[in-house]
């Protein structure tokens, strides 16, 4: 196999005293999906955010397209490619829905900005009607469409995911996964931080279950379901 | 945090500050404790509305000035007593807070908005003061000397220096009570989060209200005592932009939110003004450059206040751990 | 070595008085300078003044508590503090410590009439400065022929402007002027077009400013360019001919302006010396630089006779004191209720790019141009 | 019959050019659970605000136990109560859980101490107890939701409307809150709740309204709403039918 | 109640005058108004570029307007630095700090000035300082139609940086949310200290218009900053248009103000006008969006 494109190593990440990342090792492939699962609190927006440099590493090392970005600046993190589309969407509510699509591409592939302005409309129309309205006063679901939305104006060369499908109705969520295993046969690779881990093992290749701040399983996703505890801990069933 | 504590906390300043004042020798010393304690209540004043309700005016001068107005007024042309004129201004204060409290909070008025507002009411008071005849217009009002402690004129800086600690004291307790009761959770609720407080069952405007009457209150207080210390009061010193800022800063210093952080910020910065006041006495200015300085200096080392730096320190030192950084806040 | 006797300087050097503030230390410093030069206290053993000094940082808060500070490093007497607001609160600061206090400016008669038995006041209060004002107005105006009848008042909003302007509303028409109207501005006021087009529309014969130097300067600045000529412009207490700053800024509008203000006597050459010494400190010859050169040199006279550095022998002199060892045109010196009764103004202009007393006679330098344009 | 705990008349509400509720009418009864669904932008947050209080209907009536409430403040509708949690979480951030908690305490318990002990017994039955002293800044998305319900519940509600508290919870959590929702039911509060979690809806709610684009386009019993075209259609999907129908 | 005479020269003036105020306002707007940074030391900086152009023209005879292209990147340097090496630094990105240590920077800064500079009032000489041009019956100062086509000029460029570059959403994005900028790698401490720069040559722009027609010493400032947050609220926070159309109104008022109610009572109307503004239309006279 070749060498990955996201290299993590004896993360150690937290807040103030509190240490919340005790040592992660996880691999990401170009072109693959990845899950990230475990229960609330587990760390895995942490592990997130301090992969995308928004919160500094305390140890350890992480590698993205074989460059060291461990102590990057966040924006040449999102320079290099590496897109993180948040939990608890984050996206600008003062401004309008085109001015925060038109951000996305703030630092990346800000020459495309038309085409890829074209192709995110086209993903969500319920976006293109209302591209003069502040995204504040958007729906739940329609800010997180926008927030997709925003990574994607970026063309990421791997988007990381938490929790896109909180608060989308169900139709929206099939259609979502319906997207990010389009936007894999494109050959973006993904990292999916998900509750809904039925959906998520179903397209995502391999997947790591952090516990406590450690990796407790890492494996195909055929292999998690063959575990029974595990298993029962994330599908209730 | 016990109300018992609060107590027993403030029956301990109380007596240490009274002991000194009965026991200080130097004119320096009782001058210097006078002078912090009327700025401790403004501090408290303004922590109250500002520190527990969030809402950050900017123009307590308004209430210090109506204050200080009502106590001369009372005296000069209502022939009153002070000792009966400073409940009177107290009332006049805090009544101006309603109103301008009324009007900013109907219309929701919040963060920056509510801040410039005040201002603009104190301007308005200052401009008015300067043009009806009843406030002495730019001359100002002076109260005649009759030395007496039933004319509230002490010869001695003694008197007014138990003067102020009464009222300190009496900021304090309002304080402690408050915070300890629903009063108080409902203004923080308010604070942190109006929607969300609404939503079980606060009226942020009658709380809101609340906060800002008795954070009238008591900034009137401190203008009444002004004009009894200082006996001469004019549109600029009363309504003027000095005294919203010095109860703003000693607040915020200190520690917002907390019982004793106006207090400590009060004290600190009127003692680092003493300090540099007297430094390099033929330089002018350069004990102000001095005073600016390490101003910014407390902010970068204590942005939690200086009580939150005590917090922090006390919390390193028996629990090996710090509180985590504060979220961000509502902004104000 | 004789004991030095400690003198507290007190003014508001940082603030928004900070220029009049500098001024007056300046004075005191030079004047303490030449005591010590000459001598010292000759009564004292040749004692040297030594100056303390303290920032008022134009609050009578901070004021006071230099008053405290003072008083505790043991000065016999404080001279200071410049602005009447800060010296009702530092001289009564300092009468608690029957501490002398010598008032340097501070024009509010209210300062002295508290009956605090510490307070003395070398200069004329804004009175008596109104009242001679108003006088020597009258004397010009009939000596020309009473060419002006009518009178517009613009005063800043301050114990001073607004006191000086009541004085005069109230007391010019008895000396046959009509007040059209009077103005008050903020300070600081940041645009005088409107009330000079307020000057157009009422047409005054006179104009009567009362502010300070930044207000004044605007207003005749715009005066000018708003082509706005009355027969004068005629200052109560700070104006253009009482400023060398302003004549050598602004040549052309200062232009035969008069004042009534503290002034020096243009005959004692003593008064040019100090002028000169000042200029060679680059600082302007203002009336803050030489009353609070005199009022040191008060102090030093009394200390002289009190024999004493004590406060009480001190407060005994200055009641009794004659002094006229000085170069203001004052009447001989009289404290009454600390208020020496021979100070007062004089009347001034700016003739020639340099300012000559016009009023009273024995002091005249020029001959008065009144009304200004023919 | 027993008239309705709160009915909704002919209710209309329009941002600028937009609709965002049109003539929305629906009567729900005392007692038990059910459920509003809808696609997103149906307008379901935007009924709440009108139910509670936080925004002023354009037109039509809202009646909460035969009292005209439209329009009314929020703080007033809390009294009478009926309380409304937020889509997305609002805690007071400064303070403690127990503090958070003991703010809807305090509208039926003017002491401090009843208030606090309130709180902590609410934060019991809702598991979050080992939080109570942590600063609700701190808490992660699951421990939020769940503190606004704790939050409503303190308030001793009669109508409690729940905007999504179960969204962001993963399956077995959600299956641990579904009991806790039955539970506030069974003790007399009638819930009404905005859930796109459907396997929630189908188990908890007896009574179901379908909004799409403003309207009403639904309502029935779970399985009735699931099985029709439209609401498969617009909301559901027609995976997620099939799922419901095959666990049914 | 007055003839045209006079009417129209006091509106005309306070045109003008609202112009320079409109300047000032213009850097506040962006500072206060759009990343909600109040700004204590506004008034100091102003202050500070005054006797920027004080020094260029008194010691290398530079005309004021000749040193607009000095001033207004100076300035900006000085602003960016500020932000970043100290406000940014001492504040740890907390408003009531931001609010302390600029107040802490004015007092330093005021102070410092005071013992450089001295606290003499300075006023510059220019051969038009008192030159005016005669419109209809007004006659209007030469050096404040200046500044009224300099403020113009200022804001459209302005509007145009906020409206329609990447920087401009890049400064409103992170005036809401920080952490989202991030994400799409907005460098928020570089936009903070952009905006704060350009703020401050705003200012920079302002006292270069302002010092032919004023004057400074080191409280000069202070005279302006009031105005400056009464008009940025008026005219809408963070809208550029606004502070201009805001700047000119409040000018207007304030000259109308003096002619009817005297200089000093007609204050009040600025204030009311304003607190009426903030009651009834909190989104600003000219602010089209809630
Ligand atoms: N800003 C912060 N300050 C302090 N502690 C934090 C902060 N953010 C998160 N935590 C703590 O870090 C731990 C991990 O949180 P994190 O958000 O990474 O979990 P998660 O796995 O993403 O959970 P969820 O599924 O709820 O999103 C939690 O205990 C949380 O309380
Ligand atoms: N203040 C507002 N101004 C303009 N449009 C608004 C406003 N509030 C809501 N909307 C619009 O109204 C519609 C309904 O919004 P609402 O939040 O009620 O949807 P929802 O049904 O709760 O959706 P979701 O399930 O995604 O939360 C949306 O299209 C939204 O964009
Ligand atoms: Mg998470
Ligand atoms: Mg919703």
């Amino acid at each position: 196999m070749t060498e990955a494109l996201l290299s993590v190593r004896g993360l150690r990440s937290g807040y103030g005293p509190v240490e919340v990342l005790r040592g992660i090792d996880l691999d990401l492939h170009a072109g693959e999906i990845v899950a990230l699962l475990g229960s609330n609190g587990a760390g895995k927006t942490t592990f997130n955010q301090t992969v995308s440099a928004l919160v500094i590493a305390r140890a350890g090392t992480v590698h993205f397209d074989g460059a060291d970005i461990t102590r990057a600046h966040y924006r040449d993190v999102v320079a290099r490619g590496l897109i993180h589309v948040p939990e608890g969407r984050k996206i600008f509510p003062n401004l309008s829905v085109r001015e925060n699509l038109e951000l996305g591409s703030f630092t990346r592939a800000r020459a495309n900005r038309a085409v890829n302005l074209e192709r995110v409309f086209a993903l969500f129309p319920r976006l293109l009607e209302r591209t003069g309205q502040h995204a504040g006063t958007l729906s739940g679901g329609e800010q997180q469409m926008l927030a997709i939305g925003r990574g994607l104006m970026a063309e990421p060369r791997l988007l990381i995911l938490d929790e896109p499908s909180l608060g989308l109705s169900p139709l929206l969520v099939e259609e979502l996964f319906g997207l990010i295993a389009d936007l894999h046969r494109q050959g973006l690779a993904i990292l999916l931080v998900e509750q809904n881990v039925a959906q998520s093992l179903a397209i995502a290749q391999r997947a790591y279950v952090l516990e406590n701040g450690a990796i407790q399983f890492s494996g195909t996703s055929g292999e998690l379901l063959a575990t029974d505890r595990l298993r029962q801990a994330y599908l209730g069933v | 945090m016990s109300a018992r504590r609060d107590l027993l906390q403030i029956a301990v300043f109380t007596v240490a500050v009274a002991v000194l004042a009965v026991t200080a020798r130097s004119g320096v010393v009782l001058n210097f404790t006078m002078m912090a304690l009327y700025a401790c209540l403004m501090a408290q004043s303004w922590n109250l509305l500002g520190g527990y309700g969030g809402q950050f005016s900017f123009g307590n001068a308004l209430f210090f000035g109506t204050g200080a107005y009502a106590q001369a007024i009372a005296q000069l042309q209502g022939h009153l007593n002070p000792w009966l004129a400073l409940p009177l201004a107290i009332a006049a204060a805090a009544l101006v807070g309603v109103i301008v409290g009324a009007l900013s909070f109907r219309y929701g008025l919040k963060g920056s908005y509510f801040a410039l507002v005040t201002l603009a009411f104190a301007e308005v008071f200052r401009i008015l003061a300067l043009s009806v005849p009843f406030t002495g217009a730019g001359v100002g009002l002076m109260v005649p000397l009759h030395e007496g402690i039933g004319n509230m004129q002490f010869a001695d800086r003694r008197g007014f220096v138990l003067l102020a600690l009464a009222l300190v004291v009496i900021a304090l307790l309002v304080t402690s009570t408050m915070r300890h009761a629903r009063f108080g959770a409902w203004l923080q609720a308010v604070r942190d989060n109006e929607d969300a407080a609404r939503a079980i069952g606060v009226d942020p405007f009658r709380v809101k209200l609340g906060a800002i009457a008795l954070s009238g209150a008591f900034m009137g207080a401190a203008g009444a005592l002004y004009v009894q210390v200082f006996q001469y009061i004019d549109p600029g010193l009363a309504y003027g932009p000095t005294t919203s800022v010095e109860a703003l800063v000693a607040a915020i210093v200190g520690g917002l939110g907390t019982l004793w952080g106006p207090v400590l910020g009060a004290l600190v910065l009127n003692l680092l003004a003493e300090v540099t006041r007297g430094l390099f006495g033929s330089l002018p200015g350069i004990n102000m450059v001095i005073y600016g300085a390490v101003l910014i200096v407390i902010v970068m080392f204590a942005p939690r206040g200086i009580l939150g730096l005590g917090r922090s320190v006390r919390g390193l030192w028996s629990r090996g751990t710090v509180p985590p950084p504060p979220q961000e806040v509502a902004r104000g | 070595q004789p004991k030095s006797v400690k003198v507290g300087v007190l003014h508001p050097v940082t603030g928004a008085l900070a220029y009049s503030g500098q001024q007056c230390r300046e004075g005191a410093l030079m004047a303490i300078e030449d005591i010590n030069k000459a001598g010292g206290i000759k009564s004292l053993g040749g004692a040297k003044l030594e100056p303390l000094l303290g920032d008022a940082q134009s609050t009578p808060a901070a004021g006071s508590a230099e008053v405290e500070r003072m008083n505790e490093a043991g000065v016999s007497c404080i001279v200071g503090a410049y602005a009447s607001a800060i010296c009702l609160a530092t001289t009564q600061a300092a009468a608690k410590y029957n501490l002398p206090h010598i008032v340097d400016v501070g024009v509010a008669d209210q300062i002295v009439e508290r009956g605090l038995k510490n307070t003395f006041r070398f200069a004329p209060g804004y009175k008596k400065v109104a009242e001679i004002a108003m006088n020597n107005l009258f004397v010009l105006n009939t000596a020309a022929g009473k060419p002006a009848r009518t009178v517009m008042i613009i005063h800043e909003e301050s114990l001073f402007g607004t006191g000086t302007a009541n004085l005069l509303a109230h007391e010019l028409p008895g000396f046959g002027f009509e007040v059209k109207e009077i103005i008050k501005h903020a300070n600081p006021t940041r645009d005088f077009n409107n009330i000079v087009l307020r000057m157009k529309a009422v047409n005054p014969d006179i104009v009567i400013p009362a502010n300070y130097y930044n207000e004044y300067a605007l207003l005749v600045r715009t005066m000018q360019q708003q082509k706005v000529m009355p027969k004068a412009i005629f200052s109560v207490l700070g104006g253009a001919a009482s400023s060398y700053k302003f004549v050598k800024e602004f040549p052309e509008p200062a232009k035969g302006i008069i004042d009534c203000n503290h002034w020096f006597n243009p005959k004692d050459k003593r008064a040019f010396e100090l002028k000169k010494r000042t200029e060679a400190k680059n600082l302007f010859y203002s009336y803050e630089v030489f009353l609070t050169y005199t009022a040191m040199r008060l102090l030093a006279d009394s200390l002289e006779r009190a024999k004493s550095a004590d406060r009480a022998a001190i407060i005994n002199a200055l009641e009794t004191s004659t002094f006229s060892d000085h170069f203001l045109p004052y009447g001989p010196t009289k404290f009454v209720n600390g208020q020496n009764q021979g100070a007062q103004p004089l009347m001034t202009q700016v003739l020639d790019n340099d300012i000559k007393v016009i009023v009273p006679r024995e002091y005249r330098q020029a001959e008065p141009v009144f009304p200004l344009k023919a | 019959m027993a008239s309705a705990l709160l009915q909704v008349q002919d209710v209309s509400k329009s941002f600028g050019g937009l609709a965002a509720v049109r003539s929305v009418s629906l009567e729900l009864q005392a007692g038990g659970i059910s459920a509003l669904i809808g696609p997103n932008g149906a307008g379901k947050t935007t009924l709440f605000a009108l139910l509670s209080g936080f925004l002023r209907p354009d037109s039509g009536r809202i009646v909460l136990d035969g009292t005209d409430i439209t329009g009314q403040a929020p703080h007033l509708n809390a009294r009478r109560g009926l309380t409304r949690t937020f889509q997305i979480v609002q805690p007071f951030a400064a303070q403690t859980v127990r503090e958070n908690i003991a703010v809807g305490a305090h509208l039926h318990c003017a002491s401090r101490r009843e208030a606090l002990a309130a709180a902590d017994a609410v934060a019991q039955r809702l598991g979050l107890a080992p939080q109570l002293d942590k600063p609700a800044g701190d808490l992660t998305v699951a421990g939020r939701k769940r503190l606004e319900l704790a939050r409503a519940l303190a308030t001793r509600p009669r109508l409690l409307l729940l905007d999504e508290v179960l969204a962001g919870l993963n399956p077995q959590e959600v299956g641990e809150m579904v009991p806790v929702v039955r539970a506030i039911a069974a003790e007399g509060v009638t819930v009404l709740m905005i859930e796109h979690v459907m396997q929630a809806v189908m188990n908890l709610a007896a009574h179901v309204w379908v909004l799409a684009q403003g309207e009403l386009i639904a309502t029935g019993t779970p399985g009735e709403v699931t099985r029709d075209v439209k609401v498969i259609e617009a909301y559901l999907g027609h995976g997620t039918a099939r799922r419901l129908a095959e666990a049914t | 109640m007055f003839e045209f005479g006079i009417l129209f020269p006091a509106v005309l003036n306070g045109l003008t005058t609202g112009a320079v105020y409109a300047l000032v306002a213009l850097g506040l707007t962006l500072i206060y108004g759009v990343l909600h940074i109040i700004n204590f030391a506004h008034g100091a900086a102003l202050m500070m570029a005054l006797y920027g152009v004080y020094f260029l023209k008194a010691s290398f005879g530079l005309d004021p307007y000749l040193a607009l292209p000095i001033m207004v990147p100076v300035m900006f340097v000085a602003g960016y630095g500020l932000q970043r090496g100290i406000i940014n630094r001492a504040s740890h990105g907390k408003d009531e700090n931001i609010l302390l240590v600029t107040l802490g920077l004015s007092i330093v800064l005021e102070n410092v000035a005071l013992l450089a500079f001295k606290s003499d009032t300075r006023t510059i000489d220019t051969p038009y300082s008192l030159a005016t041009v005669a419109i209809g019956p007004a006659m209007i100062a030469v050096t404040k139609l200046v500044a009224f086509a300099g403020a113009l000029v200022a804001s459209g460029l302005l509007l145009w940086v906020v409206r329609g570059t990447d920087l401009g959403r890049a400064i409103r994005a992170v005036a809401r949310e920080k952490q989202g900028a991030r994400l799409v790698g907005i460098d928020v401490d570089h936009v903070y200290a952009m905006s704060f720069g350009i703020g401050l040559a705003c200012l920079g722009a302002a006292a270069c218009f302002l010092l032919p027609a004023y004057y400074v010493n080191p409280l000069v400032g202070n005279g302006f900053v009031l105005v400056a947050f009464t008009i940025v609220v008026l005219g809408g926070m963070g809208s550029f248009a606004g502070a201009l159309a805001g700047g000119l109104l409040i000018g207007v008022v304030e000259s109308l103000g003096g002619l009817w109610f005297g200089e000093s009572l007609g204050q009040i109307g600025v204030f009311l006008l304003f607190i009426a503004v903030l009651l009834f239309r909190p989104q600003g006279l000219f602010g089209a969006r809630t």
